[in-house]
């Protein structure tokens, strides 16, 4: 077991078996998505109140639901890095935090763009979730921003992690917040006591998006790390080689 | 009680250049171990990462041999570490950085007057700190070296912007050091003149 | 031979030791005290003259502005918390002496919030009357202020240890800590209009209390951490 | 071990403190009830939630302004407002209003902003989820829950 | 032997070197430039958590917020303007070079200016929308900032210089800087407010217009003087 | 043309404390003053108050007989300075610094890559300054100072932190400045041993 986690943990060996895998991550994805989409906009019901801008929910809930998985893989694995001192739960941190600020940016787009018609405002301050749904974005901005401020690699990672760490208390305050504090965002449609509050027609196109981000979120990270572990591995052997045809040494 | 401190099979990078590889050295009491090599070789750096400032990329080093990631505590209580960089508050004046040091580390401070009185500086006791000049300052870090009363000395270029009396002072201190069954590593460009016993670690 | 290395050193008299030497240094400089503070005053009366004279509107945004005047004021302070020990070389001693780092923090922490976020609380009255601020509100606003400030002061202190070093000056270390300052300063804000409007106030300081405790058990140790890393 | 100790402390008093906070009224969100009982904010603006009760909405002929009822099934309260409705504003629906209370006792609304709840379902099945309510809303004054019936049909 | 000393350098060249380097250390050290946006954008966002969610009351508030807002960005920022210089020993090499330091201080100004106080003329359309401002009035804004932070870096410039190797961080230099920068502030927040409300704004635009001739013809003067004392 | 520099009744305060007094000193080309003196006796102090960093409580400095206070750009012109700190910037690389150096002064850079080769960091141009060693450091201090070109050198402790071969470079480059008619003004703990006119200032 633990020499399995050893192997995977090294470079040469990861770089090559995520690029298996990748594939296994982009065709569900690719498949998932295209189901939700169609199936969300043509097949499912329009809801009673909200008429067909309902449907930006297959964009929003996914978004936000990724925004926050990512956050939590990125404090995981920083945390994991920090403790083992393993250098690849370091580059999936550094991986994690782009692609969780843009879904973070989308989620605020999309709930911003759907609480127009729905609340009558883009935007209310008073709001729990809507504030620390914001400060996630800020948080991964800091994460980025500490990571862009630090030149060495070891050192911007194990201070990052630090930041990832202790930015985590965040994620249960966006989940809860809609229980803690009565306001405008809604509770819980899908998960919730009595079962989801939404017909089968609407709910399956749901799992389905959310899924498909998800393998999506999987594809890209994996994506962005192989990326990352070459760089990180730029002046070892393995990348040499792999990068100089065979014999091309002068 | 003698005492003695190992590395074995030390790795250390700067950057993306690896500066030394499976390097081993022993220092045991009454020792003193000069770390030479050219500007750049990695002698500064070998020194921190001893202390644990910085990692080592791999490799283990042994105080009384028990690695040091075990007791850091320990080690770093009979460990005194004197640098470029002297390590006190500009603004305070010599006798309160002293006096902090000492309280810091729990130890008495009745040699102060003694040993300030060695290093040629007891008259510069009030004046802040950032008044003193580059020697002076110097004399002041070997003040606290001395104060400290550590087993094990790390010093990097001790001897730098100290005039000629103050060079030989710094090796009379580390010969009374060794005599006493203390340890030295030190990290110069001079040549060293010792009657004790001296091994070299050239970088 | 009384070598130190057999005497165990004593953890009190070293927090005690520290917080001693960097009141010291504040003496010393007492612009390090007295500037946090005119920063307060001057953010303060910044607002009402951006704004407009209005009163009413005055009374009304009284609260956030002190609250965001004070934010900034403990924020900017921060910077130099590890800073000049940095710089200096003392922080290589400090991280060489034999105490946890996490004591180290904690006793610079402390010793930070005496010398800006104490200070911030006891002047605030004066400047909350030219806010027209009610008196019963302006207890509450001392109150919410003493709970803020502490946790500002810790969650800073994680701030200040990641980016001693950096040489970027405030800006990054603001961005780091706002993020993690934010609820404080919407729960004290608010609870200070509360207060003013005659409402309840309760919850707001329970809210605030319960921030700094936490604050108070997970920042040292994350400064720490990151104090060790950021020295390298 | 101290810091053991200490940090658990921390964190227990730091439990006990949030609890205490959730004890408390929400900070510039008022219930009904509150307001009925007289306790609110006199001079300042606050934040009601309810449902806008079915018939209650009136506007007079040639004016912008109208008022409605607004109500959390026990209590109710008099809203007047004079701006733009969010297009999801209609009887039945929850809301929250932004405002402060008039000298007459009505609740002057400065913004009034639509509260989606979590259910989501078709059309059909709320029309015909609303007859079969309002046909047994005699015999039980519990409120179903229409999606769960929904989904277990 | 071809002794520097007979050619006399050039003033013009002196200056680009200076501009480019600066520029280049900005260039690898990309946080110089974002990290006042960000904090432009987050000090924006603090206002109406801390002040209250009334849309009204932002609109009001707006222009003085955003004002505000630019001027602590552009402050924080000017700490390290000459400070960097005074820790590593670069700014007696300045000092020593045969170049009138004015010339020095003014070249350092003018860079401050391209990486903090532009930018923030750029981004301030983005954040004025989430102040709901009405499209006129963020034209005025950005006028408006772009010559207040003319003058914000010119006078800055010489509390930077004043307040080099003082270790204060940045209140110090926020406290000598502020009264010289209200004048600023209250024409430039009364201004857009003016153009919010679709009144005259000529007047305003005109004083700042002015008031930035006038600090760019003293201020590298005086940040020159204070520039040798500082560094003594 | 022959130059020189000559201070006249020199007097310098550091704090409450007098340093020197009526303190009279000239260099001709092609010659080095060398300023000894303990830790503290006001070496540096001397230096930079020459080069205008800090006032003199009284008396002139005179270059080429005229005081500099007349013509302060002129004397700068013909000045390299050298001191503890090395005044480049830690972020850039060092060929990016040395480039920013030569354009301020107008210096044409043709002969960079000697110089660099001749102290052996010409491999370490594209490190940021701040990776370097303290002795690599130094090198590129010394090279800026190649680089100006400027008849005065005025050199605070040019041998700390180099090493052996450092410190003989040091002196040769000293000794073909002097030969080629430069001055040179010296402050250093070392014993100093060269063909060339060598005049002592005892503080
Ligand atoms: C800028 C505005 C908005 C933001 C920042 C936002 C943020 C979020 C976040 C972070 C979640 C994930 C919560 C979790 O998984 O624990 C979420 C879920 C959700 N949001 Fe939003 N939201 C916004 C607007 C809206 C609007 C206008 C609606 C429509 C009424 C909406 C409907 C939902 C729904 C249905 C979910 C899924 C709830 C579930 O977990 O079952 N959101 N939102
Ligand atoms: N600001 C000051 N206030 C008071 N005294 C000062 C100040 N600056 C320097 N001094 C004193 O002036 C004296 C000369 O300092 P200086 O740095 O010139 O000595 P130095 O000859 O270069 O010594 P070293 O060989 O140690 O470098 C010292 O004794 C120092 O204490
Ligand atoms: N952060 C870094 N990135 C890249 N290289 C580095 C870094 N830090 C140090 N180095 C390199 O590591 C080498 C060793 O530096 P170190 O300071 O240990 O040398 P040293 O032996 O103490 O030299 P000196 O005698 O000049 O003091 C140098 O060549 C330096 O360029
Ligand atoms: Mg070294
Ligand atoms: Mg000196």
């Amino acid at each position: 077991m633990w020499k399995f986690f050893h192997k995977l943990a090294s470079p040469p060996h990861f770089y090559d078996l995520a690029n298996k895998i990748i594939p296994w991550f982009i065709v569900p994805a690719i498949l998932l998505i295209t189901y939700g989409t169609i199936a969300g906009l043509f097949f499912a019901p329009m809801d009673y109140q909200q008429k067909d801008a309902f449907r930006i929910i297959y964009i929003h809930v996914p978004a936000a639901y990724i925004s926050m998985m990512a956050y939590m893989t990125m404090a995981i694995s920083a945390g994991i890095g920090l403790i083992w001192r393993m250098k690849l739960a370091h580059a999936v941190a550094a991986a994690c935090a782009p692609i969780g600020a843009w879904f973070t940016f989308l989620a605020l787009i999309t709930g911003s763009i759907w609480g127009r018609p729905m609340w009558g405002t883009w935007w209310e301050w008073g709001d729990p979730r809507l504030t620390s749904e914001l400060i996630l974005l800020f948080l991964y901005f800091g994460y980025l921003a500490l990571r862009a401020a630090i030149d060495d690699t070891s050192k911007a990672d194990r201070s990052s992690a630090v930041l990832a760490l202790v930015g985590a208390i965040n994620i249960p305050i966006i989940h809860f917040s809609v229980e803690w504090w009565s306001s405008l965002h809604q509770g819980p449609t899908i998960v919730r006591e009595g079962g989801p509050a939404m017909p089968m027609e609407m709910l399956l196109p749901l799992l389905a998006m959310i899924l498909g981000f998800t393998f999506f979120f999987g594809a890209v990270l994996l994506r962005r790390l192989r990326t990352e572990v070459l760089y990180r591995e730029r002046r070892t052997g393995w990348v040499k080689r792999m990068i100089q045809p065979a014999g091309g040494e002068a | 009680m003698p005492a003695s401190l190992r590395g074995e099979k030390l790795c250390l990078f700067r950057g993306e250049r690896c500066l030394f590889q499976g390097l081993d050295f022993q220092v045991n009491s009454g020792e003193l171990l000069l770390v030479e090599g050219a500007n750049g070789s990695g002698k500064t750096s070998l020194l921190r990462a001893i202390a644990g400032l910085i990692l080592f990329e791999d490799g283990t080093i042994y105080w009384n041999d028990t690695d040091v990631e075990k007791d850091r505590q320990g080690f770093l209580r009979s460990m005194a570490w004197l640098a470029h960089r002297v390590g006190f508050k500009g603004d305070l004046s010599l006798a309160e950085n002293l006096r902090f040091e000492m309280s810091l580390r729990s130890v008495d401070g009745s040699e102060t007057q003694k040993v300030l009185q060695r290093l040629g500086i007891e008259r510069l006791t009030e004046l802040p700190l950032r008044a003193l000049s580059a020697g002076q300052q110097r004399r002041s870090a070997l003040a606290r070296l001395l104060l400290v009363k550590a087993r094990l000395w790390i010093m990097d270029e001790p001897f730098a912007n100290l005039d000629r009396a103050g060079r030989e002072l710094v090796l009379e201190l580390i010969s009374e050091h060794l005599d006493e069954g203390g340890l030295c590593m030190l990290a110069a460009h001079q040549e060293i003149e010792m009657n004790n016993v001296m091994h070299r670690l050239m970088l | 031979m009384p070598y130190s290395d057999s005497a165990s050193p004593s953890l009190g008299k070293a927090f005690i030791a520290l917080v001693r030497r960097d009141l010291l240094l504040a003496w010393k400089r007492p612009g390090d005290v007295l500037n946090p503070l005119f920063f307060f005053a001057m953010v303060a009366t910044l607002f009402p003259l951006a704004v407009g004279p209005s009163v009413e509107q005055l009374a009304l945004s009284g609260p956030g502005v002190l609250w965001v005047a004070a934010l900034l004021a403990a924020l900017l302070s921060l910077n130099s918390l590890f800073l000049t020990d940095y710089e200096d070389g003392s922080l290589d001693q400090l991280l060489l002496s034999p105490q946890p780092v996490v004591l180290l923090t904690l006793a610079k922490t402390t010793t930070h919030w005496l010398i800006s976020g104490l200070p911030l609380v006891l002047v605030s009255p004066l400047i909350a009357v030219t806010f027209q601020m009610p008196g019963h509100a302006v207890g509450i606003l001392m109150i919410t202020l003493l709970l803020g400030t502490i946790s500002l002061s810790l969650l800073g202190s994680i701030g200040a240890a990641l980016t001693v070093g950096l040489n970027r000056g405030n800006a990054l270390l603001s961005l780091l800590i706002l993020p993690l300052a934010m609820p404080v300063l919407i729960f004290g804000a608010r609870t200070v209009s509360l207060a003013a409007a005659n409402d309840t106030v309760a919850a707001g300081i329970y809210f605030l209390g319960a921030y700094s405790a936490m604050a108070m058990v997970f920042a040292p140790f994350a400064a720490a951490a990151a104090l060790k890393i950021s020295n390298e | 071990m101290l810091a053991v100790g200490l940090a658990a402390l921390g964190i227990l008093v730091a439990t006990a403190l949030t609890l205490s906070a959730f004890q408390e009224n929400m900070m510039f969100y008022v219930e009904i009830s509150d307001v009925k009982a007289g306790k609110v904010p006199n001079n300042r603006n606050f934040r009601v939630g309810g449902l806008v009760k079915t018939g209650s909405v009136h506007r007079e002929e040639g004016e912008i302004e109208l008022s409605f009822v607004l109500t959390d099934t026990a209590n109710e309260l008099t809203v007047v407002y004079d701006g733009v409705l969010p297009d999801l504003f209609r009887e039945g629906q929850g809301i929250i209003a932004h405002g402060r209370m008039g000298s007459d006792g009505n609740f002057m609304a400065d913004t009034v902003l639509a509260k989606h709840d979590e259910n989501y379902m078709p059309p059909e099945v709320a029309g015909s989820l609303a007859k079969q309510q309002a046909a047994n809303s005699a015999a039980t004054t519990e409120e179903t829950d229409p999606a769960t019936e929904e989904t277990t049909e």
